[in-house]
C-alpha cells in the first residue's frame, strides 16, 4: 500500500507501523469517576467497520510522524492521511 | 520436426541438450518445448493422478503438461514448463512423476483404475480401520502424488529484488501492449514494458499477419528498437508481472540469468521488482481453450495456435501431417499457417455446420473429433462427419481451439469480477478494475491486431490523459481487422473420458459427479474436483469446466460464475521472493562497539534480537561455558568486572514539560526527580501489564536520558512517541533515540570506582558522597573525550555505566582493559549478566514475558495511585489484582547440585502431575558461584507468603524433577550494602 | 586531543573504500551529526536560529542543505540533523547549542549513523539503488533527503548532484548495510 | 434435474462411505450416488438457528444434533458453505497451547479430530504428522520448555527435540549458514494437519443427515430483538424466528453483531496463506520457524502449504500485499535454503476476527437467546471440532462447556486476559 503523507507526499506502507483505530487518540481521564468502564471500552471494544476506517499509522523508517489514515477497509482505497498530532488537537488533546 | 523455412531461430548457431537422458541439439531463440519437438519428440510427460502420457499442448505459460525437471543439483527445478524454457547449451531436463521411465510409468495402472478414482473417492474411503491412514493408505498417496521433486540442496544461486517506478506499466508486450508503450513513450512519459517471453511481439511473433505492410514480428522487432532509444522507457522481456497489489504496486520477477547455465558472476538468477505504477495497462493477451472430446488428451494434440505458433516462430511441426479440430475461425489461420510452412494438414473438422470453406485443405463443416488413437503419441483421430458418418484420419498432430478467453489473472487479483461476453463466447474483465489498472487488445476481448493496436494506444492515451497529459492519437499501423467469428461449442457428446484439466486428469465425468453430489457452487466444483488447481490454475481448463456444470445445471455460464484468479498469475520461485534476505543475509547483524575488541579476546557471541552480544569470554584452558562465566562472575564481585550494554535502549528526552511526560509514561514518579540523578522506572502498557523497565536520568532540568531493554528499544520509542504525539500533543517534549550513538560499558565490582579513578579526567568527585549510587554525570575522560557516567548496578555491584560516543567504544574498552589491569579486570559476557541479576532478583526477559502485572514482579506499590500515568487504571482489574496471584520469587533446590530448568512448573510437595495442581513456574535459572548452588527465579501462586516452603519443580519434558525451597528472589546482598559502597 | 582513537563503523582504522565497475563506495566516518528539533511555540524561532547558524533556510521536508561546514537535512516535522566535518565541529551538539539556544532541542548524533558514499554514473547509481530501496532515484531531485530502508535498516539516503548518494545507516549495522550495497552494486556490472 | 437435486426423503440418508461402495457404484456406472447435502428452503423457525456456514457453524449444528438432541436446527449461510476460513487456512491441527484457559480446550478439540472420520463417516485426512516448533534462542527455550511441561500436566503429548534429533528428521534445514541457528524444538507428535474443505463438507453431511437444514445463499440482514430477548434473524430470504441464535461467523463477526447493537473486542485483519507447486513428498511434518515468520506442511496433494504473520491493517478485502509475502519467503529461504526453486502456485487473503488478547470468545451476550462464539484469529481451524461442541453445549445449557470457560466476552473488563503471546490489547500482534 501507499500511504499518502501529508507532509512527505506518497510513502510506501512498508515503512510505517500500524496500531488500531484512531479512537485511540480519545484517552480517558486515568483519574475521573468511572475510569475502570471509561478505559475497558477506550482499549478493548473497536467498531471494526468494513468500509471506511480512521487509524493510526506511525511512520517509523520515516519522519516518525504518527498518521490518522483513513482507509476504506473492504479496498484498501485511503481518501485522507493526516497529522495525528494535528488530529488530537482538534479532538480537544492538549497537555 | 524442424519445417525447411522460418522460424526466429539462429539456425547457424547449434546448441545441445539433454532431455531424458538423450542428446538432442536445438538452435538460439528455441524454447525446450519447441527444441524437443523440432527433434520429434512428442511425449514430454505424465499427468497427475492417471499418469498419462502427455505432450505439450501451448506454447506459452499456460502449459499444462510439458512439466520437466529442469537442472540438476542444489540447481533442480521441478514442474517446470517446458515452453517457457529458453533453450542454452547443455541444458539438462528429466521428466517427472513417472517411474521407472516416461515411455513405461507402472503409475499407469491408475489410469486402469480411474473408475474408482472419481472425483473425492478418498473423501468416501481410507477410514477404516482408523490407524491405517497415517501408516499404509496416506503415504502411498503422497509417493504417487506429488509432480517433480527438489533435492532439498541448498540453491547456489543468488536472488535480489528491487523497486521501480513509472507512469504507465504495460503489461505484455503484443500489438497492443507494444502500440501502447509507443504512444506513452513517444509522448514522453515513463514507462515499462513487461513481457513474461524472451522476446517480445506476443501473438506478432506466432503469425502471419502484416502490420503496416511487414511481417508481424518485424514490426514489432521495430517497435521494440523505437522504444530501446527511449532513455524513460525501460523494457523488460523475461519478466513476468505475477500480481497486482494495493495503490497500483504490481509484483514482477525477471528472469535474469534463467536462459544461461549459471548466472554470470555477481548477477541472480532472478529479480523480484515491486512496480509502483501511476497507471497500468494489461496487455496480456489470450488464452486459447481446447474442446473436449475422447482422449483428447493424447501427445500430439495441442491448442492450435500453439501448432501454428511452433511452425511460426520456431519452425517446427510435431508432425508433417495434421488436422485442426475448431469452432472458430482462427482454427482456420492456423490451418492456413501450417500449410503456407509446408506442413499437410488433412482436414480441418469444424463443429460449425456453416463453416467457410480454406483453400488448400478439407473443411469438414458440422463435424466432431469423437476419439483418438495412439498410445504414446497421437496417430488418428476419429471423426463424426455432419452427416453422421465417421472418418478416421492418420494424422501425429491434432491443433484444437474452441475459441479464445481474454487473459483475466490480473484483472482479478483485487477481486474484480469478470463479465460474460456472448460475442466471443468468453469472460472479459469486470468494470471493477484495480483502481489505476485498464485493459487493451485481446485481454480485453478485442481480438483483431488492428483492434489490438486501437485500444492499445487509447489506452495508453486515456491513462496519460488520467495524469493529466494530452497526447495526440497516433497514426495506426494496417492491420488485419478480422471479427471474432466463433459458435461457442465446449466438448463432444460421449461416454469416455474427455479431458478438461489435463495436469490435474479431471475429466467431464467428475463435473458430472460432483454436480450429482452437490457440489455446483464453483468455488465448491473446483474444490471436490481439483479443476483448476494444477501449475496452470486452469488457465486451459477452468471454463470448459464451468461450461459443463453450467448444462447440468441448466443455467447460463454467466450465472454459474467463475472461479477467483489469485496472485500470482504464474507461479514465483520463493528465491525470488526472498531476494538478498537469506542465509546469513537474512536479516541485518548489529554489532556493539566492543564487537571487534571482543573477537579478539575469542569471546563466544549470542545473537539478541539483531544483536551479536558477547555471550562469554573463554580463556586458555575452560572446557565449559560455565567455567568461563563462574569466572566472570566471580571475578567481578571480588574485584571488577566489564560489559558491554550499548544494546540497551536509549532515548533522549527533552523540553520543558520532559519531566512530566516520563511521569505519565512511567508508572512510578518521575516528576520530582532531581537533576544529576537516575531513578529505576516501571513503564506499563495500558492494560496494565509491566511493558519494559529501565532508568530515567536527569542531566538537566529539561533533559533526560531514559533506557529500555535492548528487546523493546523500538517498541517503547513507538509508545513514547504516540504518547508525545497523540495523547498529549501540547505538552513541550521532543524525543530521539540515541541507542546508537553511544557506546555504553558497565564497570562492575568493588574496584570498579578504583578503575573509574583512572579514566575520569581530573577534578570530578568519585567519592561514594560526590557521586552517590543512583548519580548521573557528563564528564570527560581520558584527557578530554566527552562522557557520560551513571551509577547504577544491575550487578548489585557497586558499579558504573560509563558511555562514549560510539566510534570510541572500541578504544574506551581497550583502555579499560589497560587501566583496570591492576585490578585483574575482567570482561564479562551476557551470561554472567544473567547469573548476577538472577543472584540479585532482577526482573528480565523470562519475567516480562508481556503477561505479568508490577504486582507479580513485587513491584506492586511503584504503581502510583495519585496520578494519571499510563496503564494505572486497568492495572487494578480484579484478574489482575487478584489475591492469590503470581508473585516473584527465588527458589533453591534443595539439593544445591540440582539444576532447576527454567520453564520447569511448581507443584506442591509430592503433588501428582496434572494442571490442577500447578503453582506456577520457573523463569529463570543459574549455577550461582557465589552461593555454590543452583538457583532459580519463578512465579508462585501467593508466592510472598510460602517463604521456605518445599515445592516440587517438574519439567517432565526434559525428564527432570526435582524439589525446591522457596527463597527471596534477592539470592545476594539483599540490603544492596555492595551497590551503595 | 583525548587518547581514544576512533573505530570507523566498519571496524577499521582508515575508512574503506571499493570499486565495483563504475560505481565506489566511499565509507565517511568524518561526520559529525547532532539533531535539532524545535521546543513546542517554537518552531519558528528555531527555523530561523537555525538559519542564521547554517547560513541558509533551514531545509524543508525532504530537503538537504550542504554548506561548506554546516549542513543540514530534515528529518521529522520541524527537527533536522545538523552535520559538518567532525575536523571542524568535534562536538557539535554543544555548538549548536550554544548558537540557537532555548528554542531547540538539540542531541548529539555523531557516532550514531555511518556514512557510506556512493558515486558513479547517476544512471547506474539509480539502477543500483532500484535494487536497495523503494525511493524513486531517477525522479529525486539533488538535495533531497529522505528516511528509507535498506534490507530491514532504516536509513537516511541524500541525494547528491549527479550520481552522488549519501547514506547513513545505523552504525551498529554498517557491516551488513555495506554488504548490501556491495551486492547491489555488482548485481548492475 | 432440478428436482431430483432437492428432495432425498424417499432414498437411504445419508449413503454410507466405504471402499465398498466406491466398488459398488464403480460397477455400476456411478449413478448411486447422491447430493451430500440436502437444499432446503428455511422453515419459519427453528429451535435454534446457527448463523455462518462456516467450520464452525457446522460442527455447532452437528453436534447439536448428535450430542444434544437438537435437530430443529439450521446453519445459515451468505454465499456457499465453507467458504470462509475453513476453506482457506493452512490446515494445522495442534493443542500446544501454554494457558490454563486454552489448553485444555484446545487438547479436546485434537482428541475430536482423532476420531472425526469414523464420526461422521467422513475421510477429513486428519493426518497427525506432527507439528516442530523450532528453537532459536535460550529464552525461547525456556519459553517452549514451560509450554512443553504446561502440555504434559494437561494430558496432552509434548516432546523436547535437541538439534541432532531435529537434523534426523528435517535434514535440509538451515544447520550450517543461519542467522539465527536452530538450537532445538518442541514437537507435539499427535499434531498434523487435515484436508480443510473435508471437514466443512463432513460436517455439513453429517448434520444434514440429522435433519438440520443447511440454508446457502442466504444472508442474516438484521436480528429481530424485543425487550432484550433476540426473536430470529431476518434474512434475505425472509424472517427466520429462532429460540436461540448463536453467530459463528469470524471475519464478519463484528459486522453481523453490530445489527444487534454490539461492539465486540475484535478487529477484522488479513492473513495471507500460499501453496507451492506439486512436490514429490519432502516435509515430514508441520515446522515453524521461531526467528521469523513462516510454518511449513506438505499437503497430501504435494503443494507446500505454508504462512506467516497476518498483514497487519484492518481489512476485509481477503486479499493481502507482498510486504509479507517477502517476508514469509525470506523465513522460507533462511530456515530452507533448497527452497529457492520451488515455486509459489497460489496465495489467498482470508479474513481473520482478532480478538484483544488473541483467544476466542465462546459465550452468551447482553441479549438474551444471542449467543456468539468468534475472536478465532488466525487458529480457529484447528478449533473446529471443540469450537461446534462447546458452542453447541453451551446453546443447549445454557452453561460453558468445561473446556471453555474462560472464553468469556466479560474477561476484558475483569483483567482475565489470556494472552499466550503477552502482547497486550493489540491484535494485529497476537
Amino acid at each position: 500500500m501507499i500511504i499518502p503523507h501529508p507532509l512527505l507526499g506518497p510513502c510506501d506502507a512498508q515503512e510505517f507501523t500500524y496500531l488500531g483505530d484512531a479512537s485511540l487518540i480519545a484517552r480517558p481521564d486515568g483519574m475521573a469517576e468511572g475510569a475502570a468502564d471509561a478505559f475497558h471500552d477506550y482499549l478493548y471494544l473497536r467498531d471494526n467497520p468494513a468500509g471506511l476506517h480512521r487509524e493510526l499509522w506511525y511512520h517509523e523508517q520515516g519522519d516518525r510522524s504518527w498518521l490518522v489514515v483513513t482507509r476504506n477497509t473492504l479496498t484498501h482505497e485511503i481518501v485522507k492521511a493526516e497529522l495525528a498530532r494535528d488530529v488530537a488537537r482538534a479532538e480537544g488533546r492538549g497537555r | 520436426m524442424r519445417l525447411q523455412h522460418g522460424g526466429q531461430i539462429d539456425r547457424g548457431q547449434k546448441i545441445s541438450f539433454r532431455f531424458d537422458g538423450q542428446y538432442y541439439k536445438g538452435h538460439p531463440g528455441d524454447t525446450l518445448a519447441s527444441a524437443l519437438l523440432a527433434n520429434d519428440v512428442r511425449l514430454m510427460g505424465r499427468s497427475f493422478k492417471y499418469h498419462r502420457p502427455r505432450g505439450v499442448l501451448a506454447a506459452g505459460s499456460e502449459e499444462p503438461n510439458a512439466l520437466v525437471e529442469l537442472r540438476t543439483g542444489g540447481r533442480q527445478e521441478p514442474n517446470t514448463r517446458a515452453t517457457m524454457v529458453e533453450l542454452f547449451d547443455g541444458l539438462q531436463a528429466m521428466p517427472q512423476n513417472a517411474w521407472p521411465s516416461l515411455r513405461f510409468d507402472a503409475l499407469a495402472i491408475n489410469d486402469r483404475l480411474s473408475n474408482f478414482l472419481t472425483a473425492g473417492f478418498y473423501y468416501k474411503t481410507f477410514m477404516w480401520p482408523a490407524v491405517f491412514w497415517e501408516k499404509l493408505y496416506e503415504p502411498i498417496i503422497r509417493r504417487a502424488a506429488g509432480l517433480g521433486s527438489i533435492t532439498t540442496r541448498p540453491d547456489p544461486d543468488s536472488y535480489d529484488k528491487g523497486y521501480l517506478h513509472c507512469d504507465l506499466l504495460v503489461i505484455g508486450a503484443g500489438p497492443a501492449g507494444l502500440m501502447a508503450a509507443l504512444t506513452a513513450g513517444r509522448a514522453g512519459a515513463r514507462v515499462i514494458l513487461a513481457d513474461e517471453d524472451f522476446r517480445m511481439g506476443g501473438r506478432l511473433n506466432a503469425d502471419r499477419q502484416t502490420i503496416a505492410d511487414m511481417a508481424g514480428a518485424d514490426w514489432a522487432a521495430q517497435a521494440v528498437a523505437e522504444l530501446a532509444q527511449m532513455p524513460h522507457v525501460r523494457l523488460m522481456p523475461r519478466c513476468t508481472v505475477f500480481g497486482a497489489f494495493d495503490h497500483g504496486i504490481y509484483g514482477a520477477v525477471e528472469r535474469v540469468s534463467d536462459h544461461l547455465a549459471t548466472p554470470p558472476e555477481g548477477k541472480p538468477r532472478q529479480t523480484l521488482w515491486r512496480i509502483y505504477s501511476k497507471r497500468a495497462l494489461v496487455c496480456a493477451g489470450a488464452i486459447e481453450r481446447p474442446i473436449a472430446f475422447a482422449n483428447n488428451d493424447r501427445p500430439g494434440i495441442m491448442l492450435a495456435g500453439a501448432l501454428r505458433a511452433y511452425a511460426n516462430r520456431w519452425a517446427v511441426s510435431p508432425a508433417q501431417d495434421v488436422a485442426i479440430f475448431t469452432n472458430n475461425d482462427t482454427g482456420h489461420r492456423s490451418a492456413a499457417d501450417l500449410m503456407a510452412l509446408g506442413v499437410h494438414v488433412a482436414a480441418v473438422i469444424d463443429t460449425r455446420p456453416d463453416a467457410p470453406p480454406l483453400a488448400g485443405t478439407e473443411v469438414l463443416a458440422g463435424a466432431q473429433v469423437t476419439d483418438s488413437a495412439g498410445r504414446l503419441g497421437l496417430r488418428a483421430v476419429t471423426v463424426r462427419l455432419g452427416n453422421g458418418q465417421s472418418r478416421k484420419l492418420s494424422v501425429g498432430a491434432l491443433g484444437v481451439s474452441g475459441g479464445w478467453n481474454p487473459n483475466l489473472g490480473l484483472t482479478c487479483h483485487q477481486r474484480g469480477r469478470p463479465l460474460w461476453d456472448e460475442g466471443i463466447a468468453a469472460f472479459i474483465p469486470g468494470a471493477t478494475l484495480a483502481p489505476g489498472m485498464a485493459v487493451a487488445g485481446a485481454a480485453m476481448g478485442q481480438f483483431s491486431t488492428h483492434a489490438a493496436l486501437a485500444t492499445g494506444a487509447e489506452g495508453a492515451r486515456a491513462a496519460l490523459a488520467d495524469l493529466g497529459h494530452n497526447t495526440p492519437a497516433p497514426d495506426l499501423p494496417r492491420a488485419e481487422d478480422a471479427p471474432t467469428r466463433i459458435t461457442p461449442f465446449w466438448h463432444v457428446a460421449g461416454t469416455k473420458r474427455a479431458w478438461l484439466d489435463f495436469q490435474n486428469d479431471v475429466t467431464i465425468k467428475d463435473v458430472k459427479l460432483a454436480h450429482q453430489e452437490g457440489f455446483e457452487a464453483v468455488e465448491h466444483l473446483k474444490r471436490y474436483t481439483t479443476l483448476g488447481m494444477a501449475t496452470d490454475q486452469g488457465k486451459t481448463a477452468n471454463l470448459g469446466g464451468l461450461a459443463v456444470m453450467a448444462e447440468l445445471t441448466g443455467q447460463s455460464i454467466a450465472q454459474t460464475g467463475t472461479t477467483m484468479f489469485r496472485p500470482p498469475y504464474t507461479p514465483v520461485a520463493l528465491g525470488a521472493l526472498a531476494g538478498r534476505s537469506s542465509g546469513r543475509d537474512f536479516r541485518p547483524t548489529r554489532l556493539t562497539p566492543s564487537h571487534h575488541w571482543a573477537r579478539e579476546q575469542s569471546a563466544v557471541f549470542v545473537e539478541a534480537g539483531l544483536w551479536l552480544r558477547a555471550q562469554y569470554f573463554p580463556r586458555a584452558g575452560e572446557s565449559h561455558w560455565r567455567e568461563s562465566v563462574d569466572r566472570e562472575v566471580l571475578a567481578t564481585r571480588a574485584s571488577v568486572g566489564v560489559c558491554d550494554v550499548t544494546t540497551l535502549g536509549k532515548v533522549d528526552v527533552q523540553g520543558r514539560d520532559a519531566a512530566e511526560f516520563l511521569n505519565r509514561i512511567y508508572c512510578n514518579g518521575m516528576a520530582k526527580l532531581a537533576v544529576g540523578r537516575v531513578r529505576y522506572g516501571l513503564m506499563l502498557r495500558e492494560d496494565g501489564i509491566v511493558f519494559d523497565d529501565g532508568t530515567a536520568a536527569r542531566l538537566a532540568e529539561d533533559h533526560f536520558v531514559v533506557t529500555t531493554t535492548t528487546a523493546n528499544a523500538v517498541p517503547v520509542f513507538r509508545h513514547m512517541e504516540f504518547a508525545r504525539q497523540c495523547l498529549w500533543p501540547d505538552l513541550d517534549v521532543q524525543l530521539i533515540s540515541t541507542t546508537e550513538a553511544w557506546a555504553q560499558f558497565a564497570l562492575a565490582g568493588p574496584k570498579s570506582r578504583a578503575v573509574l579513578e583512572r579514566l575520569v579526567d581530573g577534578g570530578f568527585d568519585l567519592s561514594n558522597a560526590g557521586f552517590p549510587f543512583m548519580a548521573c554525570a557528563e564528564v570527560s575522560i581520558c584527557n578530554g573525550c566527552r562522557a557520560r557516567l551513571f551509577r547504577i548496578s544491575f550487578s548489585g555491584e557497586l558499579a558504573y555505566e560509563l558511555a562514549v560516543p560510539a566510534r570510541y567504544g572500541d578504544a574506551l574498552i581497550r583502555k579499560i582493559m589497560e587501566v583496570g589491569a591492576d585490578y585483574d579486570i575482567t570482561p564479562y559476557g551476557t551470561e554472567a549478566l544473567g547469573v548476577m541479576r538472577i543472584e540479585k532478583g532482577h526482573a528480565a526477559g523470562g519475567e516480562l514475558n508481556g503477561t505479568t502485572t508490577a504486582r507479580n514482579l513485587g513491584l506492586g506499590r511503584m504503581v502510583s495511585t495519585a496520578k494519571d500515568s499510563i496503564g494505572a487504571v486497568l492495572s487494578r482489574r480484579e484478574g489482575l489484582a487478584a489475591p492469590d496471584g503470581l508473585e516473584l520469587v527465588g527458589l533453591r533446590p534443595v539439593n544445591p547440585q540440582s539444576q532447576i530448568p527454567a520453564g520447569a512448573h511448581l507443584l506442591a510437595q509430592g503433588a501428582a502431575l496434572v494442571a490442577a495442581n500447578d503453582l506456577g513456574h520457573v523463569t529463570a535459572s543459574c549455577y550461582s558461584p557465589n552461593l555454590g548452588s543452583y538457583i532459580a527465579l519463578g512465579f508462585v501462586k501467593n508466592g510472598a507468603a510460602r517463604m521456605g516452603e518445599t515445592l516440587r519443580a517438574a519439567s517432565p519434558l526434559t525428564g527432570v524433577d526435582l524439589e525446591v525451597q522457596i527463597t527471596s528472589p534477592h539470592f545476594y546482598d539483599p540490603e544492596g550494602e555492595r551497590l551503595r559502597a | 586531543m583525548h587518547d581514544l582513537a576512533p573505530l570507523t563503523a566498519l571496524g577499521t582504522k582508515a575508512p574503506q573504500q571499493e570499486k565495483i565497475g563504475l560505481v565506489t563506495l566511499a565509507e565517511a566516518p568524518d561526520w559529525a551529526l547532532a539533531s535539532v528539533t524545535a521546543r513546542l511555540g517554537q518552531e519558528a524561532a528555531c527555523a530561523a536560529a537555525l538559519a542564521q547558524t547554517l547560513g541558509a533556510g533551514a531545509p524543508g521536508v525532504a530537503r538537504y542543505h550542504g554548506g561548506p561546514v554546516l549542513g543540514a537535512f530534515w528529518i521529522a516535522p520541524h527537527s533536522w540533523m545538523v552535520q559538518a566535518p567532525y575536523s571542524a565541529k568535534p562536538d557539535l551538539a554543544a555548538h549548536l547549542r550554544g548558537q540557537l539556544g532555548p528554542c531547540a532541542s538539540v542531541t548529539e548524533q555523531s557516532s550514531a549513523w555511518a556514512r557510506c558514499d556512493v558515486t558513479g554514473p547517476a544512471p547506474l547509481v539509480a539502477e543500483m539503488f532500484a535494487r536497495l530501496c523503494n525511493l524513486d532515484m531517477p525522479q529525486l531531485p539533488s538535495g533531497h533527503a529522505r528516511r528509507t530502508v535498506i534490507d530491514h535498516l532504516g536509513c537516511y539516503l541524500l541525494r547528491g548532484d549527479g550520481g552522488a548518494v549519501s547514506v547513513y545507516g545505523p552504525r551498529s549495522g554498517a557491516q551488513s548495510l555495506w554488504h548490501a550495497l556491495e551486492l547491489a552494486a555488482r548485481s548492475i556490472v | 434435474m432440478q428436482a431430483a437435486m432437492l428432495g432425498t426423503g424417499n432414498q437411504e440418508h445419508p449413503m454410507r462411505y466405504s471402499g465398498f461402495r466406491i466398488l459398488k457404484e464403480a460397477l455400476t456406472g456411478h449413478k448411486g450416488w447422491q447430493p451430500v447435502w440436502r437444499r432446503p428452503d428455511p422453515k419459519p423457525s427453528y429451535d435454534i438457528v446457527i448463523v455462518g456456514g462456516g467450520g464452525h457453524g457446522l460442527a455447532t449444528a452437528h453436534y447439536l444434533a448428535s450430542n444434544f438432541g437438537q435437530t430443529r436446527v439450521a446453519v445459515i449461510e451468505k454465499g456457499w458453505i465453507g467458504g470462509g476460513n475453513v476453506g482457506r487456512n493452512t490446515t494445522i491441527i495442534r493443542s500446544n497451547y501454554l494457558l490454563e484457559g486454552n489448553e485444555p480446550f484446545y487438547e479436546f478439540s485434537l482428541k475430536l479430530w482423532e476420531g472425526l472420520e469414523q464420526d461422521l463417516n467422513y475421510n477429513a485426512m486428519v493426518s497427525q504428522r506432527g507439528i516442530l516448533n523450532l528453537i532459536h534462542t535460550d529464552a525461547q527455550r525456556d519459553a517452549y520448555i514451560r509450554r512443553g511441561n504446561a502440555m504434559i500436566l494437561h494430558g496432552a503429548d509434548a516432546q523436547y527435540l535437541s538439534t541432532d534429533q531435529i537434523r534426523r528428521e528435517y535434514p535440509f534445514l538451515n544447520f550450517n549458514d543461519a542467522r539465527f541457528p536452530i538450537k532445538g524444538g518442541l514437537a507435539q507428535r499427535r499434531g498434523g494437519t487435515v484436508r480443510h474443505d473435508a471437514v466443512a463438507w463432513g460436517y455439513a453431511r453429517a448434520a444434514d443427515a440429522r435433519g438440520v437444514d443447511i440454508i446457502q445463499n442466504c444472508e442474516v440482514t438484521g436480528f429481530r430483538i424485543e425487550n432484550g430477548i433476540c426473536l430470529g434473524v431476518e434474512t434475505s430470504r425472509g424472517f427466520i424466528g429462532a429460540g436461540k441464535v448463536g453467530v459463528a461467523v469470524a471475519g464478519s463477526s463484528s459486522r453481523v453483531m453490530a445489527q444487534a447493537g454490539l461492539r465486540l473486542p475484535i478487529e477484522s485483519h488479513v492473513l495471507q496463506a500460499f501453496v507451492s507447486e506439486g512436490l514429490k513428498p519432502v516435509m515430514p511434518g508441520v515446522i515453524t520457524f521461531g526467528a521469523g515468520h513462516f510454518y511449513c506442511s506438505q499437503s497430501d496433494k504435494g503443494g507446500l502449504v505454508f504462512g506467516g504473520d497476518i498483514d497487519g491493517y484492518n481489512s476485509y478485502a481477503q486479499r493481502g500485499n507482498l510486504p509479507v509475502v517477502e517476508d514469509v519467503a525470506e523465513g522460507a529461504m533462511a530456515l530452507i535454503p533448497g527452497l529457492g526453486r520451488v515455486r509459489l502456485l497460489r496465495m489467498w487473503g482470508g479474513v481473520m476476527d482478532m480478538s484483544m488478547d488473541g483467544s476466542p470468545i465462546i459465550d452468551r451476550t447482553p441479549i438474551e437467546g444471542l449467543y456468539f462464539n468468534g475472536g478465532w484469529c488466525y487458529g480457529g481451524f484447528k478449533a473446529t471440532p471443540a469450537s461446534g461442541w462447546c458452542f453447541a453445549h453451551l446453546l443447549s445449557t445454557d452453561t460453558p462447556h468445561p473446556t471453555a470457560t474462560a472464553y468469556r466476552l466479560d474477561r476484558f473488563r475483569k483483567g482475565l486476559m489470556i494472552d499466550e503471546k503477552g502482547m497486550g490489547a493489540q491484535p494485529n500482534l497476537h
